[in-house]
């Protein structure tokens, strides 16, 4: 599924990218580690779907969108909402449900968003978000603006309708818009490759005439550049791209999954394969010290436990907001219809 | 003052919003030959295809697609031909446009029309017959329209293309060509504000879309008769106004609510129980129901005329009940 | 009898079925690893790949294909994972089983078994809580149930199993570790029989699915005070049992009717009017019903609870209605 | 589109089959000629949609069928259905709501089915029958059947959603299911071509794992040809398989579409292409004369004829058929909820 090769080819290194790289995928990790102490902790009330593994996909591809691209994507989207830049707080906020949460604990992890920085909203129904994607590149497009819409989704999505459907939108109205599927090679507790015929995603996405690019997810400096491509590709007017990152999740499908359907010694092979080892081993060969790698890992750390303490001293959101921004027509509270 | 069509008067609408507001478009299949019912005729020419837009067969994609160009700042307009196609785009409707406003704590809203031909229109069968008004009543963050007249669709229309939430409206496929007169300088019609139809003293009717054009019929028959029928036609069931409906019911004592949708679980149901809740004990009968009978639309008349509730049985059902 | 969970009961039911009718199988997502909620655990060993069938993330698929797979002569149970999900595969449902036999003109039939896992499971947020028995209520060609119990659970399912026509089959997530005691020899619960869960004779309880316990702690707070309650269980919803409901609040005179789903165009809306219509003049207090409000649901818990009906306010609603 | 060439290159002539696919295709001729003078009188009471110009499809996919094998259809789906052995009588009572139609005159044309020769149902939703199909297949390896189960489907159902996810269902259970797309060029009134992006049903069935076939639709021996190795192949176990049919649609979209949206010209070339002309000049040339040609002609008129005299004189469906069949639990009637 993916390279089990950890050292990365001799190669042009940008030392202050991958730096960033590092630093926000060491963000990334530590931000779910908190959410998953908070949910064993029972603080974090619905599922959790940890990227803990795929966060090279996150910050690759991220750091070629602008602020006002737009991103949808999945239940598994912690990494991308931190990726595009949201704040942590409000997040970890949101996944507690608490006020100041980004969307006032009215959503909670599986539909975090923050319109702020571009990000429309992750999603609970696998697939839903390609046409959402592609429509929100449909209105750039008819704005004449410059930007893109990039959505991502798993390896379980391609088998869903809306994948087909969002994908030729987009091709036809050759629209700025980029697709990303993170194949992380299980859908749940189901390995993907039973439930999914022919050779995947990248032949579906050309069979649609989108061109389309697969590399090793786990690889950050890979996926930068390939998304970098796509997304200047898509953004000049090139029309729609595709991108498949191979992955793997290092940990069960929810925080409550301990994944007993595979083999412990598949995993501890995975582990060796971290992205965020990799993109260390690289940045040492580069020449940073092992002290400034370390120290990206405890800021982080430090960071998202004081994010966890903020959240969790952090109230509930008001009663009131449970009858707010249902829709401005109609009041949803005289229609309680209670005693 | 102009006399045009149900159909001349929502493209007229549609028409009006477009120039208004450079960022409401129309989406869906052959609307560049003016849509199946000619309800888009000519508009490709003035506004060009990219805001009327053809669509591929992809019910899923043209609402989902919509959502994301709503949250994205346009205003798009969908066309879903028939509402039984709008089945196939249910998610997409239900769990991501009716809801992200909600569950995004406010950070967006979603700016659409779905625009559902409904109804009995002969002999099309089960799946291009339905009228599912009620199930999108029933369903937080959207917003139901069902016009019958020319002034109603123009006016309402605007409403829906002007509000910031998804409005699912539903225009009946056998009102197309009915003519009426319309006053194109008119405001917008608000939602939940009924109209009524005809004033009357000893029983009130409730109906909307092409139901309505039965009831009056029926309450003509019955004002032959002496007996003095007020018609409401409620134009929108989410918002609906019950105001409207409980100060008339509430005069009259006596209420039928009828819908060319299946009886059980139809918004009549909403309705009845509404009324007789709020008016226990000043009902001088208990409200009825005409509806249709739960059994899918047939395709030979005789059968499909079996789910149609006819104007001589709703006047046969208001005698009955005044004369109790 | 035997004590086993409502999820056990449900596991049981579809064994016992597969077991007597080869023919039977199930399909759905993960269903080889037991489903997401162990509903399916251990099947997979006994019946095999073929018949505990896993399936793509294919809504649409699985439900069309088993619409496919019962004309042509099996009996599939398919597995929707979450009541919302099934809103991906509407058209498969409503447009196609639900209408195939009848306007195929009864060449066919289509036997297949849709469980949803319905309703509010702590902070599972707006797009996996929703309970819409209603809207199914609404489409001639469908069954709905929704069982309360572990011994409802396992009677209704074999009867669904056992059915000719497609039941859309409601398993509430609350409930799902639920124990109670099961008699694994009995028949299968036929559809449209309510159960009368308690017996009493100030007011008439109606409540389906989980909201039958709800309505049990109501019921037991009442019984303290010396407010006699009936509470009826309707098990199923479509049919759904008039004659019980009609002879207990013609007993009572007095109707709570309470869901978990938006009480605007919910089912309970059905029971009201049917209630008001038929009991005219001879009811005590107006029929109530008491159901979610109009708002998506929320994640926070605080605002999740806005949407519960509580055994408190069903008490209290009670009380008022029976010194009125 | 099509290819507009007439004259077939020469090749073994199978006089027999051909001579039956000739009667076929006239019989399909004259029954929708039939068909459209009934609609003309006002006798058919819903739209019907023709398949002029399609018939070799319907002929030479249907002689790979045996009767218990399963066929699901379209809105335009005559010709199949007369093609699977349906009876014409009932057919065009059905088309004209009578009693004695094939679905007692519930469905009408869009509906159409005959379950006796294994004809599960034309149907009104674009693409849905895709997935019905499949399932079908599905019974049929559950029960260890040897029968396949085919659908037909136009060029525009291709971007639909159960496309998508019906392919891939056959080739992940390698189901003995056959697709196959009539590729006419437009869908209703829209050229498919501006709304399909890529390469088109081939390429996509291919990237799903599915291996296609493409051919002249308008050629009565090479869809013949090309549908018994592909139905072949899919009843002994080989898995799905996929046939694209280039044709093009001789009438308007329904009887009541006069097609403005496109130049008579094109349609005047398009005729020069007629399937039934192409076969019946393809027999000639083998041997038979023109008179038995022409035979087939006038016979299948005359039958065709005496079919709508049938059907005109039925009665209308009993009344009662209205509650019937809707479904075993609980009375429809008690539901009426009338006065
Ligand atoms: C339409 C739909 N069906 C089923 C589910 C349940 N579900 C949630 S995540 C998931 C697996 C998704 O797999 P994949 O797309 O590969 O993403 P990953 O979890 O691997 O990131 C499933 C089946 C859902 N959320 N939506
Ligand atoms: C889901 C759905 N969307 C739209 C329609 C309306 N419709 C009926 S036929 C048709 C065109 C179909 O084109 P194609 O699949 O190429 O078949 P053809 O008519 O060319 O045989 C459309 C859009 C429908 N029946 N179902
Ligand atoms: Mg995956
Ligand atoms: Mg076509």
């Amino acid at each position: 599924m993916n390279s089990p090769n950890t050292s990365a080819p001799a190669r042009n290194v940008d030392v202050a990218r991958h730096t960033d790289h590092h630093k926000l995928m060491h963000r990334i990790r530590a931000f779910e580690t908190a959410a998953l102490k908070a949910n064993e902790e029972k603080l974090v009330l619905g599922a959790i779907h940890p990227s803990i593994g795929q966060e090279a996909i996150a910050a690759g591809v991220c750091a070629n969108l602008r602020r006002d691209d737009y991103l949808l994507s999945t239940h598994r989207g912690h990494g991308h909402t931190l990726a595009k830049g949201a704040n942590a707080n409000q997040m970890m906020r949101e996944l507690l449900g608490r006020e100041g949460g980004n969307s006032q604990g009215k959503g909670g992890s599986m539909h975090i968003a923050d319109f702020s920085v571009g990000m429309l909203g992750a999603n609970g129904v696998v697939g839903a978000n390609i046409n959402i994607a592609a429509g929100a590149a449909h209105a750039i497009k008819l704005k004449g603006e410059d930007k893109v819409s990039l959505s991502i989704f798993g390896d379980g999505a391609i088998n869903r309708g809306p994948f087909l459907e969002g994908l030729n939108w987009a091709k036809v109205f050759e629209l700025p818009a980029v697709f990303v599927c993170e194949d992380n090679g299980f859908a749940s507790t189901t390995r993907t490759d039973a439930m999914t015929a022919g050779p995947g995603p990248a032949a579906r996405a050309e069979s649609l005439g989108i061109p389309a690019v697969t590399v090793d997810g786990n690889d950050v400096v890979a996926v930068d550049e390939a998304a970098r491509e796509l997304v200047e590709a898509a953004r000049s007017g090139g029309g729609p791209r595709f991108l498949v990152c191979k992955t793997y999740r290092l940990t069960g499908h929810t925080a409550a999954d301990a994944a007993p359907y595979r083999p412990s010694a598949e995993v501890d092979e995975a582990w060796k394969n971290d992205p965020i080892a990799r993109c260390a081993a690289l940045l040492l060969g580069a020449g940073v010290s092992q002290d400034e790698l370390s120290a990206h890992a405890t800021d982080a750390t430090a960071e998202m436990e004081a994010v966890y303490e903020d959240a969790k001293a952090a109230a509930w959101p008001a009663i009131d907001l449970a009858y707010a921004d249902v829709q401005d027509i109609g009041d949803p509270r005289e229609e309680a219809n209670r005693w | 003052m102009v006399t045009m069509s149900y159909a001349e008067a929502g493209k007229q609408a549609l028409a009006d919003e477009m120039r208004r507001d450079p960022l409401v478009w129309a989406v869906g299949e052959d609307l560049g030959r003016g849509g199946v019912f000619g309800q888009y005729k000519g508009l490709v020419e003035e506004f060009g295809p990219d805001r009327i837009s053809d669509a591929p067969i992809s019910e899923a994609a043209i609402m989902g697609a919509s959502v994301g160009a709503a949250m994205a700042g346009t205003r798009p307009v969908v066309e879903m031909r028939f509402a039984d196609f709008a089945l196939c785009a249910v998610d997409e409707l239900v769990n991501q446009a009716a809801k992200a406003r909600y569950m995004l704590g406010g950070q967006t809203k979603v700016p659409m029309v779905i625009r559902e031909p409904m109804g009995m229109w002969r002999s099309s069968a089960a799946q291009h017959s339905q009228s599912l008004e009620s199930w999108y009543t029933h369903i937080p963050g959207l917003t139901v329209a069902a016009p019958s007249t020319p002034a109603d669709n123009f006016g309402l229309l605007k409403s829906a293309i002007r509000a910031d939430d998804p409005v699912v409206y539903f225009e009946h496929k056998n009102l197309w060509g009915l003519e009426g007169e319309v006053d194109e300088a008119a405001d917008p019609i608000p939602f939940g504000k009924a109209r009524i139809e005809r004033e009357g003293a000893d029983i009130t009717i409730v109906a909307w879309s092409a139901m309505v054009h039965f009831a009056r019929e029926a309450v003509n028959t019955l004002a032959e008769e002496g007996i003095s029928a007020e018609l409401i036609d409620l134009r929108s069931l989410w918002p609906w106004d019950k105001d409207a409906v409980l100060a008339s019911v509430g005069k009259t004592g006596r209420l039928i609510v009828t819908h060319e949708s299946v009886s059980v679980g139809g918004f009549g149901a909403e309705i009845a129980a509404t009324v007789s809740e709020a008016l226990f004990g000043k009902l001088k009968a208990p409200v009825k129901r005409l509806a249709a009978p739960r059994i899918p639309i047939s395709y030979a008349p005789p059968l499909e005329d079996e789910v149609r509730v006819s104007p001589a049985r709703i006047a046969e059902t208001a005698r009955a009940m005044v004369s109790q």
